[in-house]
């Protein structure tokens, strides 16, 4: 993270990132807040790279900016009572609360882990060691995730069926 | 890599521009500098060659449609019509762009931007030659596919913003459309790199050169579901159900008009392209042609096969009739789903042999592509008996010819 | 060996027999049953065997200037032949008869236009609304005392142009 | 899951309405729950009009009213107008009536068909290739009449002129080459997976249902019901033709399309029967022009592309009629409409309506 290049970016997508996501939270349209949402995921996309990894980067952005933000919206379209607007409920509070709470778990976690030097040499490629890993160490847990997500799948489908 | 390999080369233009950075570096210019020169100079032929081709399309489509259907085409508009594309540019630019009164202004505003930058963004990654190619990225072949499914939550926002009942319609139809075909795409993409073994485009056609065949012949089950799902994506018959003229006017981009509109149109042609090189790049062998490369610039052997699938395209919209939406679901997940899979077993299957056995390329590969194409065809026309013909209810038929009047004839359709 | 046109005479006597005083006047081309029970010598006229008129080819209102006479050809696919059936209403003001939408559906938008059209209410039409003209359209036009033409001239030529005693604006 | 209805309108104004015809839809998600039917945009009154006019002054608005297939329309009113004046007509007319007739037919299914595969979804191409065909049909009819569409060709008690003489030998060739397209289009569009899976089982109308929504035409025979008035009541010279009439079997928006085709073939071989057999001979009985029928009542009616095509007239002895009523087979064809269409999705409902084939001038008259 040396160059004038990295930091610059570095800020720019923190900033796309974080003010996306207020305008998530305040903007008073829910559609309005989802196209928001895909902002931050791009903004989250791009710190990836800057980390070297792009394809986690990539998959971010098929994944949430692609799938995820479409299912947002459908849910937004197909709930007959949803006033379509951030209107304000009794929750506020405790919304607030909650998330104070976050960030200051948050700041512990950043003041507490020593961030020493990580990128040591250049960009290498990871996608293959992330391939590696997947089916070699992690081959369990990638079974049993494909198999809950089959049985989420055909969850739904039945859930959904008329007759 | 070749005898001539300084800057008038012209068989890859990305010498010339690595020279121009070399000049330029000696000249003592800060680090950044030629890194940021290239990106524009790339950025800038892109563009240029998209709207160029885009431009010679319109007019090709029109003239070619019009030869499908026994008829002239524009050919008043400069000679052959060729000022045809101009005329339809400007008058698109001279529109107003009309806001409905109910729309909400900003996602009506949005929505052409976020349809048409994910389809020149993908350009990006398209190599027109070794080192014609704005950033070979290694994850190249999945990049394409990400930022090419953003565009499908715009063209939501493009139906849902316009407060019209229509748009609302061909919104909702697209975006289950494009859902559905994008995995089939993901997978047909997947069976090729299990082949290859990566997904950088440059290692995809520097392999097809290698071994000198196309991968067309090694994964034909796989050229046909991406074309099938590429045509949805990209919404032509005979899927162009989002603006199915003949049911909801024009889907989600009804309200639009003036530059609003015509960003669609062209959002509608470059992600063509973007398709059509991806199938040239994976398929067809990129810039390789066997060896020709070294004589013919490589980028002039891209696009003859980028226009010649964009041309099977058109061919496509000229003749087949659209599909009903719940028809064209059912065959993505019923008919096109399950091949993939298969596909990509059969790949993984082959690849592991191969390595096992570690015969040479010229014994394996040709055995591999007489299989695969005998096992896709068989496939598709079982499967295509067995849904189709073989079920009275979808047998075309004849009506029957009779002499005398007075007889009833009528039998209810009987359920399958 | 075309469509046979059945007599009115005799399909007077077959209707006498079932339906006495139902007949209001027989003549070779048509019969004329008296508005009220058109339904039932409709129905009659479909169930019935021999005859079975399933089939209404043309269902039409005409303006006799002293009365409305609405005027139905029935046809039957198996034996092929037609008859005409009418049925004179004498009231201008409101002529109401008995809608036959419930005999032979074909007959909706037929009784829909002439009520439009003519200004004949069906009763027991499923959705007896205007079916050309806007709702609050003045008047029933193919009445023969409807003059909203210009010059509230009475519709028809009584001579032609170059006879005698043409009296038009030289128009023709 | 039903969430709240929503209507739209098929309006006026809309690419695949065949003219300005409006549908009100009542739809939950995309299944059709009402399908209401809007017209008269197009609405003349004919029927009044024709009251103002002598016979013969009448007979140009009988082509306006179905002006795809104009020849019919003429042949009906001559042909119910003869009835009530009895007025005979020499074979020769009856000949070139019949020929007329078949001709206009096909160049009227060459519209159906190429209007309903378009609201398929096949963008255009088969509609054009039958417009080739139907070209050279209309160029023959401006060799007999002068004009294209609004034909004005029949006289009562006869023809307005007899054929030119290069007439019939154009037809010949025409009719040589017409099975080979006709065997075209069946194997482009009849053996098409998606056309057979967009129209099969789509729209259907059982026979009972036909007959009882008094339908006619193509869509009575689509759905079974043997019956066409060039067999049942010849007029003209069918009586002294060949021919079959085609029959669907399970009364949905396939079956009427293949009777449409088929109904093609069958005119063809009408056509080469009447070249071989068209007597020479006068063409129109002399009718004053003052004609002034005895007072009485006649019902004419024909086979037209669209179905049973009736003139009933009324004459008080006047100059003009006292009362005009056309029996249009396009609006009673439109009467089961609501019935086919519930439960389908919009682009069924598209289809259903092509299928019918209306022309909105003979429906608003």
């Amino acid at each position: 993270m040396t160059g004038v290049g990295e930091v610059a970016a570095f800020w720019i997508l923190a900033t796309i990132t974080v003010g996306s996501a207020v305008v998530v939270a305040l903007v008073r349209d829910l559609v309005r807040a989802v196209v928001a949402l895909v902002g931050s995921f791009l903004g989250v996309a791009g710190l990836f790279i800057l980390l070297s990894a792009e394809f986690l980067a990539v998959v971010q952005v098929l994944i949430y900016a692609g799938a995820i933000s479409i299912l947002m919206v459908f849910a937004i379209a197909l709930t007959p009572r949803s006033a379509r607007d951030n209107a304000e409920t009794a929750m506020r509070w405790l919304a607030l609360a909650l998330a104070l709470a976050m960030v200051g778990l948050l700041i512990a976690v950043a003041t507490v882990t020593e961030w020493g030097p990580q990128a040591k040499e250049g960009f290498q490629e990871t996608a293959s060691a992330i391939g590696e890993a997947l089916l070699n160490r992690y081959v369990l847990p990638f079974e049993v995730a494909s198999v809950l997500l089959l049985a989420a799948m055909l969850g739904a489908v039945v859930m959904v069926r008329e007759d | 890599m070749t005898l001539l390999d300084s800057w008038w080369d012209l068989r890859d233009l990305g010498h010339a521009v690595a020279a121009f950075l070399e000049w330029l570096g000696d000249r003592g210019v800060p680090s950044w500098l030629p890194y940021l020169v290239s990106t524009l100079v790339g950025l800038m032929a892109l563009l240029l060659w998209a709207l160029l081709s885009q431009l010679f399309f319109i007019w090709a489509e029109r003239r070619l449609l019009a030869r499908i259907q026994v008829r002239l085409g524009p050919n008043r508009a400069g000679p052959f019509g060729l000022l045809q594309p101009v005329a339809d540019a400007l008058k698109v630019l001279s529109k107003e762009m009309i806001t409905p009164r109910g729309a909400d202004k900003v996602l009506f505003w949005l929505a052409p931007i976020g349809v048409v930058v994910p389809a020149i963004v993908a350009l990006g990654v398209i190599p027109f030659g070794q080192r014609m190619v704005l950033a070979d990225l290694n994850v190249g072949l999945l990049f394409i596919v990400a930022v090419s499914s953003t565009a499908t939550l715009f063209v939501f926002l493009a139906g849902w913003g316009s407060a019209n009942k229509y748009s609302l319609l061909g919104a909702m139809r697209s975006v289950a459309m494009l859902i559905s075909y994008e995995v089939v795409q993901v997978l047909a993409l997947l069976a090729v790199a299990v082949f290859v073994g990566s997904i950088r485009l440059g290692d995809i056609v520097s392999w097809q050169g290698r071994y000198n065949t196309w991968l067309i012949f090694l994964q034909p089950l796989g050229l046909l579901g991406f074309l099938i799902a590429s045509s949805v994506e990209v919404n032509r018959t005979p899927s162009d159900i989002a603006e199915a003229e003949s049911e909801i006017v024009a889907g989600y981009h009804t309200e639009y008009g003036g530059i609003r509109w015509g960003m669609f149109q062209m959002a509608e042609y470059i992600a063509g392209f973007v398709v059509a090189a991806t199938v040239a790049v994976l398929w067809l062998g990129g810039w390789t042609l066997w060896g020709l490369e070294e004589w013919v610039p490589g980028w002039l052997i891209f696009l003859i096969k980028l226009y010649g699938v964009f041309f099977l395209f058109i061919w496509l919209r000229g003749t087949l009739p659209r599909l009903r939406i719940d028809q064209l679901m059912g065959f993505a997940w019923k008919f096109l789903l399950p091949l993939m899979l298969l596909n990509v077993l059969l790949a993984g299957l082959e690849m592991v042999v191969w390595k096992e056995t570690e015969a040479p390329a010229e014994v394996v590969l040709p055995i591999w592509a007489v299989g695969n194409i005998a096992i896709g065809v068989g496939l598709v026309v079982g499967w295509a008996l067995l849904m189709g013909h073989l079920r009275p209810r979808n047998r075309p038929a004849r009506s029957l010819l009779v002499r005398e009047v007075g007889q009833i004839y009528y039998r209810p359709l009987e359920e399958v | 060996m075309g469509t046979r046109l059945l007599s009115g005479l005799e399909l007077a006597h077959r209707l006498e027999r079932v339906m006495p005083g139902v007949v209001v006047e027989a003549v070779p081309e048509w019969v004329e049953v008296s508005p009220q029970a058109v339904v039932d010598v409709g129905r009659f006229l479909r169930d019935d065997p021999e005859l079975e008129m399933n089939f209404l080819s043309c269902l039409t209102a005409v303006d006799l200037l002293d009365h409305f006479e609405v005027v139905y050809h029935l046809q039957s696919l198996r034996h092929n032949h037609l008859m005409v059936l009418k049925a004179k209403l004498w009231e201008r003001e409101s002529p109401e008869l008995p809608s036959v939408a419930s005999v032979w559906p074909g007959a909706h938008l037929q009784e829909r236009e002439a009520y439009d059209l003519m200004g004949i209410r069906f009763r027991g039409h499923p959705d007896l609304r205007r079916l050309f003209l806007w709702e609050g359209f003045p008047g029933h036009p193919l009445r023969k005392d409807w003059l909203g033409m210009p010059g509230q001239r009475m519709p028809g030529l009584e001579t032609f142009p170059g006879e005698p005693e043409w009296r038009g604006e030289g128009r023709g | 899951m039903v969430g709240e209805p929503l209507v739209i309108n098929v309006g006026p104004q809309h690419p695949s309405t065949h003219g300005v015809f409006r549908l009100k839809l009542t739809l939950d998600g995309e299944r059709i729950l009402d399908c209401e039917m809007v017209m008269g945009y197009l609405h003349r009154s004919m029927e009044k009009l024709a009251e103002e006019r002598t016979w013969t002054q009448n007979i140009p608005f009988t082509d306006r009213t179905d002006y795809l297939s104009a020849m019919t329309g003429n042949l009906a009113y001559c042909l119910a107008v003869e009835k009530l004046a009895g007025i005979p007509v020499p074979p020769r007319a009856h000949w070139i009536r019949t020929i007329m007739a078949e001709l206009q037919r096909f160049a009227s299914h060459c519209m159906a068909i190429g209007t309903f595969v378009n609201d398929c979804g096949a963008w255009h191409t088969p509609l054009l290739y039958m417009m080739r065909e139907r070209e050279k049909v209309l160029d023959l009819f401006e060799l007999a009449c002068g004009a294209r569409l609004t034909t004005n060709y029949m006289r009562i008690g006869g023809v307005a002129r007899d054929l030119p003489p290069e007439f019939l030998p154009r037809l010949r060739e025409l009719v040589k080459e017409l099975p080979q397209r006709i065997a075209e289009y069946e194997e482009l569009l009849v053996e098409n997976e998606i056309i057979v899976a967009r129209a099969r089982g789509i729209g259907v109308l059982s026979a009972e249902q036909a007959i009882a929504y008094s339908v006619s035409g193509p869509m009575l025979r689509g759905s079974g019901v043997a019956w066409d008035l060039r067999k049942a009541n010849p007029y003209a010279a069918y009586e002294q033709v060949e021919f079959d009439i085609p029959v669907g079997v399970h009364g949905d928006c396939y079956d009427r399309f293949l009777v449409r085709l088929a109904e093609m073939r069958q005119s063809v071989r009408i056509l080469e029967q009447a070249l071989d057999m068209i007597p020479s001979g006068p063409v129109q009985t002399p009718v004053p022009l003052a004609l002034r029928p005895p007072p009485g009542e006649a019902y004419g009616r024909i086979e037209s592309p669209r179905g049973e095509l009736g003139f009933y007239v009324v004459s008080d002895g006047g100059p003009s009629p006292f009362r005009f009523h056309i029996r249009s087979p396009s609006l009673i064809n439109l009467t089961p409409l609501p019935e086919m269409v519930r439960g389908l999705t919009v682009p069924d409902a598209i289809i259903t309506l092509g299928s019918i084939d209306i022309v909105v001038g003979e429906v608003d008259r």
